[in-house]
């Protein structure tokens, strides 16, 4: 079931990190792999505003800034409310909070969100979620306010500064929790500067960017004096100051946060996991046992068949597999217990995403080659048979040789010989992603933009999202009407318990077709420096919420 | 001496040239849809195809070609949007495609960072690699040689990231003498620069230092062997002076010589070192951007690590022609 | 009161070659000793142990695997069983060594002067400073001109000659009592071997200077020494005052050896009867040389090695050349043969203008050290030219480069062995045989024998004539020994500063000399009688006082 | 003659077989070189054996043996020291328990074939090259140089991504790894050849084999100025081998490299670099083993070096210790 964000054994009230009420002020630094490339708004693609982003950038709404499964909900944050739909869920209305302003003072209003959205369409500012386009009303020929001739989107209406409707092309029940997303953060069009706005985007959060050097690699950020904390009651904003490195290498991340020596006592990351080494290496050790937060997010590693190459057409092959995975292995390949939870279902095994337990083709713990062997028979191949995986070489531990030889192994228990194709990671991708030639047996993952089971099955397995010359995620090319309608039905759903349901059945029903085999879905470690306190990581992103931590 | 800097500057030209083709040929071969790549993991085709025309990549791979020539003499222009025009002065190697960042900046922000680590590494090659091969030349065949071999041998066996890896452990986490390293630019602070990057150097230099110990001693060895080694040996010189002033000389020249070839490809080539120590270098930058199918800046890259290479190369054999006068510069 | 400074007792060297147990004796029981303030010679022909001998007295043989017995004594010092610190201070301190190869012997990377200041301030802790000066300043006596300017040159700005004069400045930096050298005048111009000898014969007279020369040049010794030692197969054959073994020598061996000495007015090559199938006269010169030009060193500083030379020579003829050290000898050869290029003028190969390397050229180099890859056996660098030629039949080959060593007085035995196990004069010889295996049109001889004992001297010679009227080869001899020139040439040109300022038939050239260089040339050639010497050598003081 | 009485009789060494036989008899003088020699035999003899040495402990490289791992604690393996135990000699890999001692055999054989080949080619390219800038010329001398400037400059990396394109699947990666890495990098080898060969070919003896030669600049490079340059190309190939051996575990994340699951050092190497505080053994494992492997290499190829000069024993050991101590 639903874990919580915490397991630390160290403090006193069993969140992880220093003990202690929080208290503003000091230098939270943030230690990262990844430099924030892309700091300007139209450009981030984000699951519920990001990390760092969201201390600069407010959006319509926000996710709940609260450990595990309580932060998989929706919140409002500039506007009053999650939004109003009317009755079909088409058209959503929103309102701004009173005495909202920019870093400069200036007042935050909807014509700016407007902007801010509009030039999200622009091809210079590529690179955000596809839901708007799909969504709004002419949005899949809009082409950005740099080349609309002044015109701007005519589904995003603002009749005055406060109010802001967005006209969609089908019932959207899910709206709010796209509205979490930068896109949605205001843009005042006279501080636009295209390209170059992420050098210095304007703040509507509690801090603003006071130095970006290489392109992202060091940020400063300082306190907003016009974020008013009265208007938001989700970013507490503890630290005065926040010095975000980038460009580190991951184990020399987590030893630094190990030693925690200087500056580093007020570290922590957003970007970087533990490992299975380092988890080894906490081992028994108290002390560090307590500064480690435990995540998740939505997320499934499996196994994808093509249905349209053979064998897998023949679904008794598809379920021998099924019944002859390994999942020990194949989790400990993926970095052990710690860091992966076997799954027999796609859906992750959290209620926001309107989990329902089934295991269709049971393998126990280390595989049934037995019962596969059995299904290969019926299926014609008494002898076993030959078969082709494809991965990819990125050391991921998700799609990674070795995931896929703990797959090899546990096949060749069953009589069934893996061939590994291992491709390089772009390579892998336009391969799995290229409908009309789609390996018939690779590795492959899918995570979800927001904690639901719509974002999760829509694009996996509903025939009107097979695409042929873009990126194709319906690996196996389903066209279901059943399930194409179904998908329909759920998305008018403003109910998003009633959703849930739902979204968990239809789940359960798709997987009687062995389109898939389930492999794992993976857990987040997060260690922080020592002197770190109100750690909160949310079952959205699984990452540590760096709007809640405090360094004093 | 103009006639050296002439020449070399010609063949610079040429080695870009090749260079610059190469990569625009391989690109074409690499896996990975730079438009996809650019726009994001969830585009659909018509933002694929807005962002592919945005970014030039409808044209021939030829006209693609000609407009980078073009960019790079005349300079070219970019539309970023609001409705802005960035020129982008000549010599100008494009805008990189996933940040929009000029390329010709990106290197030159990068280029320090990475300067500053070869050169450290450079010098501590030298000093331990030259210092421990004249050593062991001088104690040929005793307890000192054989110490020594296996020493600079460990630095070399040992895979630089894991040789980087240990001595941050063992410097900064365990004994914590240092804290961990952060790059600070010479400009900012210099002594903080210097205590920043010693560990990165001493990875690098330790590991290539084994090369330069075994090159040193070998050809000092052989150059013990001539006749003017005889003429000092009998007017009383010790050995020490004979190996310190006279065989090091003969180990000059193929010294002098990998230096350049080590120092041209480190601007390239210490991915692994300046990831380990977060050192926002040249290599890092080509690494991620080979991943991602970022030609401008592939190119851009591969070009500054050509110049260092024909740089590196030409002062080589400046020096080498100074060290042994009986060499002319060709 | 005389000093023992030299002691040498039994002295026997056995060297290591090749296989496990395999010597070969050098020196066999060799006695002598030396006071201070005197002079010995050791004559004997290559290969004979002269400088094994020599090498020993400062204990060079220590640690190589060479194998010693009995005693030396140099300066009250047992040699062999001297601490290493004495040692070093003996070598140079005490006895200091001037080196046979002169080519090889400086380090190549540094400057003169650089070089002898660092040997003089070991022995003597002067300063940096004063020591430069001094190196500067014995350069100047051994007869560098603009020594200052010079001594920041490096060795191989310098010609032959020159550094010769640069390694006897080295030895006199440091002071020492006993003065080793090994053919010190070998690569030296007459005039400059005059200055030399009488630079020599003064430092003893004045500081009681004892002087080891090891020389196959009689007529060095007989101006130089005291006592003379003959050696042959490594072991002493006479020994005794100079004017004596000179006068009167009792063994056949000595008689030998002093007959087969180059004189001035000693024999003289018979001209040939025909000059080979060319008789005619319509025949083209094997070579011929129009207006050679060659420039050396930088800008501003460059040098005309070579100052525009017009020769010619026919087939079946010799041309000598001689000239003081650094007149551009060499380098004219090396334009004949091809292996440096002009920066103008022209060589021709029968009328044909040639650039680069062309068949039937070939050249005896001056420094038998370099001339032969140190990697590779002798037989292998003398089947060369003949694998080139495509013969593939190994044994043929062999048998043909035995013969070619046997010719030259080497032994067809001698093909597996490498340069290093040989003498000087035998390093030559090989370099001679490798000329010769091709059968060229054309040889060009740098200082041939100047490394030579008279008796292969003289056997080389004969070679080279012999061979010559064989084939029809055309030669062109440099040599800076008159006395050889005049035996082996029929035409001899008289080098300076880069041009011939004489050229003729040889006894017009000889005897009655046009050009008063070459009249100062041919006056500074040593004597055999030691009285001729000695009066020679004050007539040239008196000239030079006076001058 | 003066020789005649010691020197050894001719036909003491058979025509031509002369120098091979004299190399080979003074390496067998030296114990180091021997003992380096017999290290690698075993080495090579190891791998070779693989096969049999896995029947013999009854495991096999790539069997899983997740009860001998502690899922909860990453994968670190149970018990002490990397999980050694009689099935396992050398204990078992984190995450999946395959076998280590196993797994070591296997790898060598790719490793080795690999650093060696590439090595081997890296080498003969970078002489040929850097003899022919030596010797080529003016012109060619600086094309080649300037091509040796692109080959440097061009990262493997670049080439290894476009290559995982190109390359059909079934072509055998070894070889693929052999030809990149030995392709590739042999830019330090050529400048390192160039810079001696320019310095020899002032020498007299190089003129002298002009003149004798008939012009043939091949024969100039191969009798006169390889048995010199021998020397350093022999200890620079020695030194080569690891980072050989490193570079075929970088272009295995590439995909360019050996397919999983077969092993190979460089590639253990780098997965096991942050297991080396949680499981030490796990790294020094295959470290210890590329270290060996250098060390060998490297004491053979020094001794190769002195004994392919025909001046060892006697100019060479001029004023070593003996003389130091009197
Ligand atoms: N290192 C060595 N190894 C083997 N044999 C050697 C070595 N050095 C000298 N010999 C041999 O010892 C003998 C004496 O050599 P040495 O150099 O003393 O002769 P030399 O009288 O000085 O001759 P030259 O006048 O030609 O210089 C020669 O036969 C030579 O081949
Ligand atoms: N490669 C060179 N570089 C610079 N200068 C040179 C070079 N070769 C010769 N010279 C200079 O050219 C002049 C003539 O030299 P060369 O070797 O031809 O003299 P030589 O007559 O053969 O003298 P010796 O009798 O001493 O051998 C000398 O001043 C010498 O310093
Ligand atoms: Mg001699
Ligand atoms: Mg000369």
């Amino acid at each position: 079931g639903p874990k919580g964000g915490a397991d630390g054994a160290g403090a006193a009230d069993g969140k992880p990190g220093a003990a202690g009420a929080p208290q503003k002020g000091g230098t939270l630094t943030v230690l990262n792999s990844e430099p924030q490339n892309d700091f300007d708004p139209a450009r981030l693609y984000t699951s519920g505003g990001g990390n760092v982003p969201s201390l600069v950038f407010r959006t319509l709404t926000t996710r709940n800034r609260e450990d595990g499964a309580a932060g998989t909900k929706v919140v409002p944050d500039l506007a009053t409310d999650t939004g109003r739909p009317n009755a079909d869920a088409t058209e959503w209305t929103y309102t701004l909070k009173d005495g909202l302003k920019y870093e400069d003072g200036s007042p935050i209003t909807t014509a700016d969100i407007k902007y801010g959205i509009e030039r999200s369409f622009a091809a210079e500012l590529s690179g955000g979620a596809p839901y708007l386009r799909d969504w709004l009303v002419g949005g899949e020929s809009y082409e950005g306010p740099y080349k609309d001739g002044g015109k701007g989107l005519d589904s995003i209406v603002v009749p005055d500064a406060k109010t802001i409707v967005f006209k969609l092309r089908k019932p959207e029940g899910e709206f709010p929790f796209v509205a979490t997303q930068t896109q949605f953060a205001p843009v005042p069009k006279a501080k636009d500067t295209g390209a170059k706005y992420e050098e210095h985007p304007v703040s509507s959060g509690p801090y603003k960017v006071v130095k970006n050097e290489n392109d992202g690699e060091h940020l400063s950020l300082e306190r907003n004096e016009h974020w008013d904390e009265k208007t938001d009651e989700e970013r507490k904003a503890y630290p005065d100051r926040i010095d975000v490195r980038s460009g580190l290498d991951s184990a020399v991340i987590n030893q630094r946060l190990t030693t925690s020596a200087g500056p580093d006592a007020a570290a922590i990351t957003t970007d970087t996991n533990l490992g299975p080494a380092e988890l080894a290496q906490i081992g028994d050790n108290k002390e560090l046992a307590g500064r480690v937060g435990t995540g998740h997010f939505g997320y499934i590693n499996y196994i994808a068949f093509n249905p349209k190459v053979a064998p897998f057409d023949n679904p008794k092959v598809r379920q021998a597999v099924s019944h002859a995975i390994n999942r020990t292995s194949v989790v400990n390949a993926a970095g052990g217990s710690a860091l992966a939870e076997p799954a027999t279902t796609f859906l992750p095994e959290r209620e926001a995403f309107g989990f329902a337990p089934y295991d269709h083709f049971p393998a126990g713990r280390t595989g049934d080659p037995a019962k596969a062997k059995e299904l290969l028979k019926e299926a014609g191949f008494p002898d076993g048979l030959t078969v082709t995986l494809t991965h990819s070489t990125a050391q991921n531990r998700q799609t990674s040789p070795e995931v896929a030889t703990a797959v090899q192994q546990a096949l060749a228990a069953a009589g069934i010989t893996v061939k590994l194709e291992g491709l390089e990671n772009n390579a892998f991708n336009e391969r799995r992603w290229d409908a009309k030639n789609t390996p018939g047996f690779f590795l492959s993952r899918w995570g979800a933009d927001w904690p639901s089971g719509g974002p999760f099955l829509a694009p996996i397995f509903d025939g009107r999202q097979i695409v042929t010359g873009g990126s194709n995620y319906n690996h196996a090319q389903l066209d279901d009407p059943a399930v194409n309608a179904e998908i329909d039905e759920i998305a008018k759903l403003t109910d998003l318990a009633a959703a849930g349901k739902r979204w968990g059945a239809l789940d359960k029903k798709i997987g009687e077709q062995a389109l898939t085999v389930p492999l794992f879905h993976p857990v987040y470690k997060r260690l922080v420096g020592k002197d770190v306190k109100n750690v909160v990581i949310s079952d959205w992103t699984g990452v540590l919420d760096i709007s809640q931590v405090a360094v004093k | 001496m103009t006639r050296f800097v002439l020449k070399r500057t010609g063949g610079a030209l040429l080695v870009l040239l090749a260079l610059s083709v190469i990569v625009y040929s391989l690109f074409y071969l690499a896996p990975g849809d730079p438009a996809r790549l650019a726009c994001g993991e969830r585009c659909n085709p018509q933002q694929i195809a807005q962002v592919r025309e945005q970014l030039g990549l409808n044209e021939s791979s030829v006209a693609q070609y000609l407009h980078f020539l073009q960019g790079l003499v005349a300079g070219r222009d970019h539309s970023a949007g609001a409705g802005l025009v960035l020129h982008c002065d000549a010599p100008c190697l494009g805008l990189s495609y996933q940040t929009d960042q000029q390329v010709t900046e990106l290197i030159l922000t990068r280029l320090p960072a990475t300067l500053s680590l070869a050169l450290g590494a450079l010098a501590i090659w030298l000093l331990v690699g030259v210092g421990t091969g004249l050593l062991s030349a001088l104690r040929r065949g005793g307890i000192t040689e054989r110490l020594l071999t296996v020493l600079t041998l460990a630095g070399t066996g040992t895979p630089v990231f894991i040789l980087g890896l240990l001595l941050l452990m063992a410097v900064c986490a365990y004994l914590q003498w240092l804290p961990f390293p952060t790059y600070v630019p010479l400009t900012e602070d210099p002594e903080q620069w210097a205590w920043n990057l010693l560990l990165p150097w001493l990875t690098l230099g330790l590991f290539e230092s084994a090369k330069y110990a075994r090159l040193t001693r070998s050809s000092t060895l052989e150059t013990l062997a001539e006749d003017h080694i005889r003429t000092f040996r009998a007017y009383g010189v010790g050995e020490r002076a004979l190996v310190t002033r006279h065989a090091v000389r003969g180990a000059v020249a193929p010294v002098i010589a990998l230096s350049a070839v080590d120092f041209g490809t480190m601007i390239g080539g210490a991915v692994l070192t300046e990831s380990l120590f977060g050192i926002p270098g040249l290599g890092k930058t080509l690494i991620d951007a080979v991943r991602v199918v970022d030609l401008p800046v592939v190119v851009g890259v591969v070009l500054a690590i050509g110049t260092a290479v024909v740089v590196a190369g030409a002062v080589a054999d400046l020096l080498y022609a100074a060290a042994d006068r009986r060499v002319a510069l060709a | 009161m005389t000093q023992t400074l030299v002691e040498v007792a039994a002295l026997t060297v056995d060297f290591p070659v090749g296989g496990a147990d395999a010597y070969v004796r050098a020196v066999d029981g060799v006695s002598f000793t030396l006071e201070a303030g005197r002079a010995l010679g050791i004559v004997g022909e290559s290969g004979s142990g002269k400088s094994t001998v020599a090498a020993a007295l400062l204990g060079l043989h220590r640690g190589t695997g060479a194998r010693l017995s009995g005693t030396v004594r140099v300066g009250g010092t047992d040699v062999a069983a001297a601490a290493p610190a004495e040692l070093r201070r003996l070598r140079g301190g005490t006895a200091a060594m001037v080196f046979q190869d002169p080519l090889s012997s400086l380090d190549p990377y540094l400057a003169i002067g650089d070089q002898i200041a660092e040997v003089h301030r070991i022995h003597s802790g002067a300063s940096r400073r004063a020591a430069r000066a001094r190196a500067v300043e014995v350069l100047d006596r051994v007869g560098i001109a603009d020594a200052v300017r010079r001594s920041r040159a490096r060795p191989h700005e310098f010609s032959g000659g020159m550094r010769q004069r640069a390694l006897i400045a080295m030895a006199l930096a440091c002071e020492p009592r006993l003065l080793i050298a090994d053919e010190p005048t070998t690569a030296l111009d007459v005039t400059v071997q005059a200055q030399i000898l009488d630079l020599l014969h003064g430092l003893r007279e004045e500081r009681g200077l004892g002087l080891l020369l090891v020389t196959h040049d009689v007529g060095v010794a007989a101006e130089s020494v005291d006592e003379l030692l003959v050696m042959r197969d490594g072991s002493a054959v006479e020994r005794g005052p100079v004017a004596s073994v000179l006068a009167a020598p009792a063994e056949p061996y000595t008689r030998a050896l002093l007959a087969a000495v180059p004189r001035l007015d000693g024999p003289r090559r018979t001209p040939d009867p025909a000059p080979a199938p060319a008789s005619d006269g319509t025949t083209e010169p094997v070579v011929e040389a129009v207006g050679l030009r060659r420039e050396f060193g930088r800008r501003g500083r460059r040098v005309a090695a070579v100052a525009g030379v017009s020769l010619a020579v026919r087939a079946g003829e010799t041309l000598g050349i001689v000239g003081e050290s650094g007149s551009g000898k060499s380098t004219l050869g090396r334009m004949l043969v091809g292996l440096v290029e002009p920066d103008s003028g022209q060589v021709r190969h029968g009328g044909v203008p040639a650039t680069g390397i062309t068949d039937g050229v070939q050249m005896v180099f001056q420094d038998p050290v370099s001339s032969l890859n140190p990697r590779r056996s002798i037989g292998e660098s003398v089947a060369d030219p003949l694998r080139a030629a495509g013969e593939r039949d190994e044994a043929a080959l062999r048998a043909r480069v035995g013969e070619l060593l046997e010719r030259v007085g080497l032994e067809a035995g001698h093909y597996d062995r490498y340069p290093h196990e040989f003498s000087g004069g035998q390093r030559q010889r090989v370099g001679i045989a490798r000329a010769l295996a091709p059968r060229p049109r054309l040889i060009v001889c740098d200082e041939p024998v100047s490394a030579l004992d008279v008796t292969t001297q003289a056997q080389v010679t004969a070679l080279l004539a012999e061979l010559q009227r064989e084939f029809g080869i055309a030669l062109v001899f440099i040599a800076h020994d008159l006395a050889v020139v005049r035996q082996v040439s029929d035409r001899v040109a008289v080098m300076r500063a880069g041009e011939i300022v004489e050229e003729g038939p040889v006894d017009e050239v000889y005897d009655r000399p046009a050009h008063p260089y070459t009249r100062r040339l041919l006056a500074a050639v040593p004597a055999l009688d030691p009285g001729l010497a000695a009066e020679r050598r004050t007539s040239r003081q008196e000239a030079f006082a006076t001058a | 003659m003066a020789l005649e009485r010691s020197a050894p009789a001719p036909g003491a060494v058979p025509p031509g077989a002369g120098a091979g036989r004299q190399v080979w008899r003074r390496l067998r003088r030296r114990p180091s070189a021997v003992a380096a020699a017999a290290v690698l035999a075993l080495l090579v003899l190891l791998a070779l054996a693989a096969p049999l040495l896995a029947q013999l402990t009854g495991q096999d490289p790539n069997t899983y043996h997740d009860d001998l791992v502690d899922s909860a604690r990453g994968g670190v393996p149970t018990g002490s020291f990397g999980g050694i135990s009689a099935d396992h000699w050398l204990g078992v890999e984190p995450g999946t328990g395959r076998d280590l001692f196993t797994r070591l055999l296997y790898g060598a054989r790719v490793s080795l074939l690999v650093a060696l080949g590439a090595v081997a080619v890296q080498t003969f390219v970078g002489v040929a090259v850097g003899l022919a800038a030596a010797l080529g010329g003016r012109i060619a001398g600086q094309l080649i140089g300037r091509f040796t400037d692109v080959m440097i400059a061009l990262p493997m990396l670049v080439i290894g991504i476009a290559l995982t394109a190109v390359v059909p699947p079934d072509f055998p990666r070894p070889l693929l790894l052999v030809l990149i890495i030995g392709l590739l990098d042999w830019g330090g080898t050529a400048r390192m050849v160039r810079a001696q060969a320019l310095a020899l070919r002032g020498l007299d003896f190089v003129d002298a084999a002009r003149l004798s030669g008939g012009g043939g600049r091949l024969r100039i490079a191969r009798r006169e100025l390889l048995p010199s340059l021998a020397a350093p190309v022999i200890t620079y190939a020695a030194i080569k081998v690891p980072t050989a051996i490193v570079a075929e575990a970088s272009l295995s994340f590439l995909g360019v490299g050996v397919k999983p699951p077969t092993p190979s050092w460089g590639q253990m190497l780098s997965s096991a670099q942050t297991w080396f505080r949680a499981d030490p053994a796990y790294v020094l494992l295959p470290a210890g083993l590329l270290f060996a492997t250098v060390l060998a290499f490297t004491v053979l190829g020094d001794a190769v070096r002195t004994a392919l000069d025909p001046r060892e024993g006697s100019r060479l050991r001029v004023g070593t210790r003996k003389e130091r101590k009197g």
